[in-house]
């Protein structure tokens, strides 16, 4: 079936990347399944218990919250994205909507985003060079749209040596070039 | 310049862009406004030297239209709301 | 004579010597020398030439307010004009060369200008070269370029990277003298965010120039230990070699780090600079004072320098700048240089002070009541002339003479805000005014508390209002004892007696006289006075010349100086690397790529790509034998119509529209209708402005009831999604509407042609055929086992659909269709035939979506619904949007099928003239059908609609192309549109 | 006093004894025939002509600062007469005729230099467009090549050919475009007008209209009352301040345009240069600087100063464009108020007051158009009809749906 499709990463490769430069570990992420969560109006609280019931976390404004099966971040008012496992949760969306019903508009997002795991020591002195977002003052789960070098990402401060970077996947190259040259510049 | 979001607090005003005169959001009904109420809504402006309403959009941020009240002369922000908040509060609905 | 003026002391390595040449000739000095002080030491005074009359010049003052030993450093494409020697960190293999001066910075032909000063004065430029009028250009502009700047940049690209960054804090602290130490280590202690930056290498400003104590310890020595306490504290951020240049709003503060200009060369990865974006809740400026000279005749020699210059290059660089020296001043502070060189060893010949009275410096010939009136000396200084008190003159012989005029605090970056500094009379200087970046406080001789103490007072006390402001909790500790030593100044700006040239702003070369010109003329107006004279528009932006300029012109108008008024610095502090502010956004790096899904398979095809916004698009792909782009797209055309063409289509914005109101919504934003389009149907749509012009085109299909998938133009992507959001939140908050772009999130491809069905349906799992999957119809499928969309559109007039999966298997189904269209040669075609084939259609397009046209004009005019509220309906009814000579749409053919036809031609009659009232419009796009095997293209042709059949002739002026042409339909080709609907 | 090579030799070799004011300070009047409000080019250059051409008498110019502080001695000099629209077009031409002979016309030097003007094009969408430009400006009697890579590599071998996100592909020519001293422009006029008995009087803001059945009679002013049969405001940047005072509400929103120069450079680059692919524009002084600008910041200000994203932003464009500029300094940075209309046009028209007339709107491309400006305002403040160049700068264009949208981006003055 769909299995049968062969696959490439937003990198253009068979496999997910790991970049090692340094203290610091770039990987790209290929096994997240994405999709946009939104209340329809007037749906709040039906919206709210059908989350409650599907153990979908609906967390505040500039927060991430990781769940059982689903996580998910804040991403405008009344908005979410939503992240699952992808060898589970291919279709993410045909997942959601049963459990919400009418009370949601959802929308596949899987492969409009490529996603960076950022991880080790020191990622202040990377992130002030590539983001204006104050990363040692955030708390652990904040989650944000910010700009890498021209390109609107979303930012999660996973804790204090992980951040989560979901990119436009056109531009995957791009977003792991800046990363690579500034990761460069500092060790 | 940095904007006081009122749901994620400071960002850069870089992350927003700018549309104009807060007077924008009284859209006439074209059902029953003509072209002179559409033209003046559309095309003359108070721009004052001062207190100035005006939207902006976070297309870097959470996609919010603010209402946000800034003096021209000096920069400063005065009030920063939801431009959807201020819409209803306006009497706007569908 | 190797370092022949260097004497005890100072706070460099005599350990480590590093070689440098200057103009070729090669010199030894130590680790903690700037280029000047090391030049200095080497008994080197001449550095420069000034712009004008290019006057030998050695430097003014020892650090970045320097106007004059601005050099050439570094050699290749690093080389670096107008570098300020007295800055420059030196470094082992220092390459520097004078600039400004031909054939030899000693023997400079252009100094003849020296010669013709009398009729070089301010602004004599604007009173002459108007005859032969046609000379300006020709002869007079030419020489006058030809004398323009000062160093020259290479022509090669910078090799250097330059680096950028944000930085939070909740306290700036702007200079690291004695009072940002102490403000530093107030916040730091009560455990705010600090940033302390100093643009100089070594921190403790002032204090390593000087002899005082501070807390019984030397004040280098104070400093050093302060500095190290900071470094250890980790709130504390320590930026040395680094210059706060600009205050914007809010309290964002731009920042350039020199993080490798003090090495040869960069290390690997490492940027030559790094500009900083401080982001502070509070700023303290703590950035000194810049001392000011008294002008005098010739007081621009070699060897003439500011009296606490000469200070520090003896004090900190251990460099005796002349060995015999003199003082001018008319303040204590000049008395110091003299103590602090007599304590050196060094022959004080005088000290000519201008004031009467008080105390006489002891073992110093200390002369009262007198002046320098002239100087002598031609590539360096020899003597001075001194009007005694007595009225006797005297002849001092000296190779260098500090002059002391007062010190003017560095308010500079207080007035980026356009805030006007405020005089006071006691220390004869401006300070700080009110009304200067919000935030921002100013500390030490910044803020006119000019006395150690006062610094220390006064950089403590800022720091508590701050820490107060931001809810830190600190109190006063003790300060450190300091001299607390009182400004005794009678100012004097210039002394009056004198025929020559006494210079104020030495590097532009604007001298007394030029300020006297300006005044009788009535450019009295400090912004006449500048923008006449050039007074302060020199590379140091007047640090030092510009108040002297002030009071002179006060002086003769007689009005006070504060009357006089002050012109306000601007933006940059000193001036910034055009490499630092552009970072990393150079070359191709630029802006970001985006690339399509089928990119990779693409590029294996040998496509030739073209830039669409940010996207890389196949352009067209050629083929063995192809020799020409026209071959390649003339077969893809027919390859396509003959059969199947397959075209990526991701770039075109795609836009999920969801909830119980959608369809309402998207009556609002469209001109046409869409809650009455059936589920599983397309339809095509036009958005306008407000105005009435359209603004995008696209179709969206209804996926379910309350689910609708919009597509918009590649370029308009962005600014569609952001008016819909307006639309929903801001226009119509209580819809039921909730939108995301899914752009990337489906690779999509166009298949056309009459085998486009037999193709797909190889592949589709669901029955396609005319009757399941008629034209217009849209739905998800499998391709498969793999869910994808289905919509039946066409832009190319073919029978056409277009084929969506997830992105991460566009390279898979791009492979799939080119395997399954085997049989039917399908190829793959780009943007050139997918233009030709919609010009072949009359469909508009960027050409013709040009922001400037309406409905009508594109010959949609039907389109926009008047039954109902829609953006722009209203506005698109104006009288002079309606008129039937207006632009209307048509295609054009040349009547001759070999002549040949460009956009951008303008339609005119037969026989016009070349004139305005012929210009009938424009050619918007144009190809070569292959169909029609001739050129065709679409046009705005005033009443267009009218005129089809009409002869007109297209006139390209540009490539001097007259052809006449036949007004035809824009429907070239199946105008019925059979085939799509086949 | 008439100013020459002769003169400037005989006064240096006099000491410079006999140089005159250029302008006196005259004590306002009770009353003129005409009062223009604004002492910067635009206002300066309508009264020159009003005196000169117009033989008009009993003018004042009101200034609330200095003369030439605005607009005019703040901009990056250039003129040009590349338009694309009908509009447009024919009125800037004029105002380029009128700068090639200005400095005869007013005995000041102000070193119009007519060195070039090129846009540069990076896709063929570009092309296509530049094409219709060119051939507009040809119908218009302007001048206009259509140059190719080569040739602009000819021109400027150092602009970024080998290693750009957007090459370069040809550009649009205009060879009688360039630059000019642009305080010179404004000393000039003041000083003609002044020569013609025009009173200029400095530091006089206006404060109110003294408006009588619909007719203007005077303005209020810092200096007292000054009563006029006609009173012209020129004060773009100022625009809505000025004519609130009248009681209208204007389609123009003031916004702060940055303007930039480097350090002196010894001569690179001769013409002037504008980059298609970002918001750079570049030429360089007779002192050697490189003057350069890009886009303004885009929200509403009178502050007179702008903030870095743009300053960044007009950098990257000239890396991008001018890979060799990394090393070169940037020395200052300003900002000015531009009037930006509701279709990036300007408006020369009477106004329902009768006997006030109003020039403003000339958003960023005012520097250029002040000799026609001048003009043209003048010609309706004496004849009380609009110039044949400047017949589309009505108020009621918008109401009309008569547009003169050069850029196509509708009534968002930023994009402008």
């Amino acid at each position: 079936m769909a299995n049968a499709w062969k696959s490439l990463t937003a990198l253009g490769q068979d496999t997910a990347q790991v970049v090692a430069i340094g203290p610091y570990q770039i990987s790209e992420r290929f096994d997240v399944a994405l999709a946009s969560l939104a209340v329809r109006r007037g749906q709040n609280a039906a919206f709210a218990m059908a989350a409650q019931t599907a153990g979908v976390p609906l967390p505040p404004a500039s927060s991430f919250a990781a769940g059982e099966v689903f996580s998910a971040f804040w991403v405008t008012p009344e908005m979410w994205f939503i992240e699952a496992d992808f060898a589970s949760h291919q279709d993410i969306t045909a997942h959601l909507k049963p459990l919400f019903g009418d009370t949601a508009s959802i929308t596949e997002q899987t492969d409009a985003w490529v996603r960076f795991d950022v991880a080790g020591t020191g990622l202040a002195a990377l992130f002030e060079r590539l983001t204006n977002i104050d990363l040692v003052s955030l708390p652990d789960g904040f989650a944000s749209r910010t700009v890498i070098e021209h390109l609107g990402v979303y930012l999660i401060k996973r804790s204090a040596t992980e951040v989560v970077l979901y990119g436009p996947r056109s531009s995957a190259l791009g977003l792991l070039h800046a990363l690579q040259v500034t990761a460069k510049s500092i060790i | 310049m940095i904007i006081n979001h009122p749901i994620l607090g400071p960002r850069d005003a870089q992350e927003f862009v700018y549309l104009g005169d807060a007077n924008l959001m009284g859209r006439p009904d074209g059902m029953t406004a003509g072209i002179e109420a559409f033209h003046d809504y559309l095309y003359n402006r108070d721009n004052p030297a001062g207190a100035h309403r005006e939207l902006w959009y976070h297309e870097q941020g959470d996609r919010s239209w603010l209402v946000v009240t800034r003096n021209t002369v000096t920069h400063e922000i005065l009030k920063v709301e939801m431009a959807r908040d201020v819409a209803r509060a306006g009497g706007r609905s569908k | 004579m190797s370092q022949s003026n260097r004497i005890s002391g100072g706070q460099i390595d005599r350990k480590t010597s590093l070689q440098f040449t200057f103009d070729g000739r090669s010199y030894v000095g130590h680790a903690g020398d700037t280029l000047a002080s090391a030049l200095l030491a080497n008994g080197v005074r001449l550095m420069g030439r000034s712009f004008k009359y290019h006057r030998p010049r050695g430097p003014l003052s020892s650090g970045s307010e320097e106007p004059n030993a601005l050099v050439h450093l570094r050699t290749g494409a690093r080389q670096e004009p107008n570098t300020r020697a007295t800055v420059a960190e030196l470094f082992d293999g220092l390459h520097a060369t004078s600039q400004n001066a031909w054939p030899s910075l000693k023997f400079d032909a252009m100094s003849i200008n020296d010669k013709l000063n009398s009729f070089l004065t301010a602004g004599f430029y604007y009173k002459t070269f108007m005859w032969p009028a046609a000379f300006w250009e020709k002869v007079y502009e030419p020489i006058i370029r030809r004398a323009a700047g000062l160093g020259a940049l290479t022509k090669d690209e910078d090799p250097d990277e330059y680096d950028k960054g944000f930085i939070h804090c909740d306290l700036l602290i702007i200079g690291a003298g004695p009072a940002g130490l102490m403000a530093a280590l107030m916040a730091g202690r009560a455990g705010a965010r600090v940033v302390l930056a100093d643009e100089d290498f070594r921190m403790g400003g002032r204090l390593n120039a000087e002899t005082f104590e501070v807390g019984g310890v030397a004040g280098a020595d104070w400093a050093s230990a302060v500095v190290a306490e900071l470094a250890a504290t980790p709130n504390v951020r320590l930026m040395n070699r680094t210059t706060i240049v600009g205050a914007f709003d809010h309290g964002i503060y731009s920042a350039v780090e020199r993080v490798s200009d003090h090495l040869s060369v960069p290390a690997a990865g490492k940027p030559r600079q790094t500009l900083w974006r401080i982001y502070s809740k509070r700023a303290i400026l703590a950035g000194g004072a810049t001392e000011r000279p008294i002008a005098f005749e010739n007081n621009d020699r070699p060897g003439v320098m500011l009296a606490g210059a000469l200070r520090a290059y003896a004090n900190r660089w251990g460099v005796a700048v002349g060995d015999r020296v003199a003082m001018f001043t008319n303040n204590d502070d000049g008395l110091r240089t003299a103590r602090d060189l007599l304590a050196k060893g060094v022959d004080v010949a005088a000290v000519i002070d201008s004031r009467q009275g008080g105390d006489l410096l002891p073992g110093i010939r200390h002369l009262q009541g007198a002046q320098v009136i002239d100087s002598s000396g031609r590539l360096g200084l020899k003597s001075v002339t001194v009007r005694l008190a007595d009225g006797k003159t005297e002849t001092i012989s000296c190779t260098a003479l500090g002059v002391s005029g007062g010190w003017n605090p560095n308010v500079n970056i207080t007035s980026h805000h356009r805030s006007r500094p405020e005089w006071r009379d006691d220390i004869a200087a401006f300070v700080p005014g009110t009304g200067g970046p919000a935030g921002l406080s100013s500390a030490g001789a910044a803020s006119g508390a000019m006395s150690t103490h006062g610094a220390l007072a006064t950089g403590q006390a800022q720091a508590l209002a701050a820490l107060a402001d931001l809810g830190f909790a600190a109190k006063a500790d003790e300060l450190p004892r300091a001299e607390d030593t009182p400004i005794v100044i009678s100012p004097l700006w210039f002394v009056h007696e004198g025929k020559g040239r006494a210079w104020i702003d030495q590097q532009n070369d604007v001298t007394v006289k030029d300020v006297k010109l300006a005044h009788q003329e009535n450019f009295i107006a400090v912004e006449h006075l500048k923008r006449y004279t050039t007074l302060g528009m020199a590379t140091d932006q007047g640090k030092t010349g510009n108040v002297l300029g002030i009071a002179i012109m006060a002086e003769l108008t007689g009005q006070s100086i504060p009357a006089t008024g002050t012109t306000i610095y601007r933006p940059p502090y000193t001036p910034v690397a055009m490499g630092a502010l552009a970072g990393r956004s150079r070359g191709k790096d630029f802006k970001p790529f985006r690339l399509t899904p089928s990119h990779q398979w693409a590029a294996e095809q040998g496509a030739i790509f073209v830039e669409v916004g940010n996207w890389l698009r196949t352009q067209w792909v050629p083929k063995a034998g192809e020799t020409t782009w026209r071959q390649s797209v003339d077969r893809e055309v027919l390859a396509t119509r003959r059969s199947i063409g397959i075209c990526d289509v991701t770039t075109l914005g795609k836009i999920d529209i969801q909830g119980t109101d959608a369809g309402a919504f998207l009556d609002k934003v469209y001109a046409n209708t869409f809650s009455t389009l059936a589920v599983g149907k397309c339809r095509y749509g036009l958005m306008l402005r407000e105005d009435g012009i359209v603004f995008d085109d696209g179709t969206t299909a209804r996926m379910g009831t309350h689910e609708f998938v919009m597509t918009t133009t590649t370029a308009n992507a962005v600014t569609v999604f952001r008016h819909l959001e307006y639309c929903r939140q801001v226009l119509w908050p209580d819809m039921d509407v909730q939108i995301i772009s899914t752009t990337e999130a489906w690779a999509q491809f166009s298949v056309a042609g009459p085998n486009a069905r037999s193709l797909l349906q190889k592949i589709v799992d669901q029955d396609i055929s005319d009757a399941a999957f008629p034209y217009m119809g849209a739905g998800n499928i499998t391709i498969g086992g793999l869910r994808g969309r289905l919509f039946r559109i066409s832009f190319s007039g073919e029978l056409a659909y277009e084929i969506a999966v997830p992105t991460r298997y566009g390279d898979a189904m791009i492979r799939k269709l080119m395997a399954a269209g085997a049989e039917f040669d399908a190829i793959v075609y780009g943007t050139e035939a997918l233009g030709v084939m919609r010009i072949e259609k009359g469909h508009v397009a960027g050409g013709e979506l040009n922001g400037q046209s309406t409905a009508l004009n594109m010959g949609l005019g039907k389109m926009v619904s008047k039954k109902k509220d829609s953006i722009g309906m209203v506005l698109s009814q104006r009288e002079g949007m309606n008129r039937d000579e207006g632009y209307r749409l048509v295609g054009v053919r040349p009547v001759d099928p070999t002549g040949s036809i460009s956009a951008g031609s303008h339609f005119m009659e037969i026989g016009a003239p070349v004139d305005l009232a012929s210009d009938g419009g424009w050619l918007t796009s144009k190809v070569y059908s292959p169909h029609l095997g001739c050129d065709i293209a679409l046009g705005y042709l005033k009443a267009g609609d009218q005129k089809i059949g009409r002869k007109m002739r297209a006139v390209n002026f540009l490539t001097k192309t007259d052809t006449l042409v036949e007004i035809v339909s824009p429907h070239f080709f199946d105008p019925q549109g059979e085939r799509l609907r086949g | 006093m008439r100013y020459s090579g002769f003169r400037v030799i005989a006064e240096a070799l006099t000491g410079h004894k006999g140089w005159k004011p250029v302008w006196r300070d005259p004590a306002p009047q009770a009353e003129y025939d005409y009062i223009i409000v604004g002492g910067g080019g635009h206002g300066l250059a309508t009264a020159y002509y009003l005196a000169k051409e117009f033989k008009q008498a009993r003018i004042a110019v009101l200034e609330k600062g200095y003369l030439g502080g605005g607009n005019v001695g703040r901009n990056t000099t250039i003129i040009r007469s590349n338009y694309l629209l009908e509009g447009n077009e024919p009125f800037y031409e004029f105002s380029l005729k009128l700068w090639e002979g200005l400095e005869q016309d007013f005995n000041y030097n102000a070193m119009v230099s007519q060195r070039g003007i090129i846009n540069l094009i990076h896709t063929d969408a570009q092309r296509d467009a530049f094409t219709r430009r060119g051939n507009g400006m040809i119908l218009n009697g302007a001048d206009a090549e259509m140059l190719n890579r080569d040739q602009v590599r000819a021109l400027y071998p150092f602009l970024n050919f080998d290693n750009a996100r957007f090459p370069i592909k040809g550009a649009l020519m205009q060879r009688r475009g360039g630059t000019v001293r642009h305080d010179a422009v404004a000393w000039g006029y003041a000083r003609g007008a002044d020569m013609r008995g025009v009173d200029l009087i400095q530091n006089c803001e206006v404060t109110g209209m003294r408006i009588e059945n619909g007719r203007i009679r005077g303005v209020e002013t810092s200096r007292g009352f000054i009563g006029a049969k006609k009173v012209g405001v020129a004060v773009a940047g100022s625009s809505s301040k000025v004519m609130a005072h009248a009681g209208m509400r204007l389609p123009i929103e003031s916004h702060v345009l940055q303007a930039f120069v480097s350090e002196g450079l010894k001569p690179f680059i001769n013409g002037v240069m504008t980059f298609g692919a970002g918001h750079f524009y570049v030429s360089q002084s007779d002192k050697g600087g490189l003057v350069f600008g890009g886009d303004i910041d885009g929200y509403n200000s009178y502050a007179q100063r702008g903030n870095l994203p743009v300053i960044e932003d007009v950098a990257e464009g000239g890396m991008a464009l001018m890979p060799a500029i990394g090393r070169a300094r940037l020395l200052r940075t300003w900002g000015g108020i531009m009037d930006m209309s509701m279709d990036g046009s300007p408006i020369i028209d009477k106004t329902h007051v009768e006997g006030l007339y109003f020039n403003g709107g000339w958003c960023y491309g005012g520097f250029k158009a002040t000799p026609a400006s001048g003009w043209c305002f003048a010609h309706l403040l004496a004849k009380d009809e609009p110039h044949k160049t400047a017949t589309a700068y009505r108020f009621d264009r918008f109401l009309k749906g008569l547009m003169i949208d050069e850029k196509g981006q509708g009534a968002q003055p930023n994009l402008h």
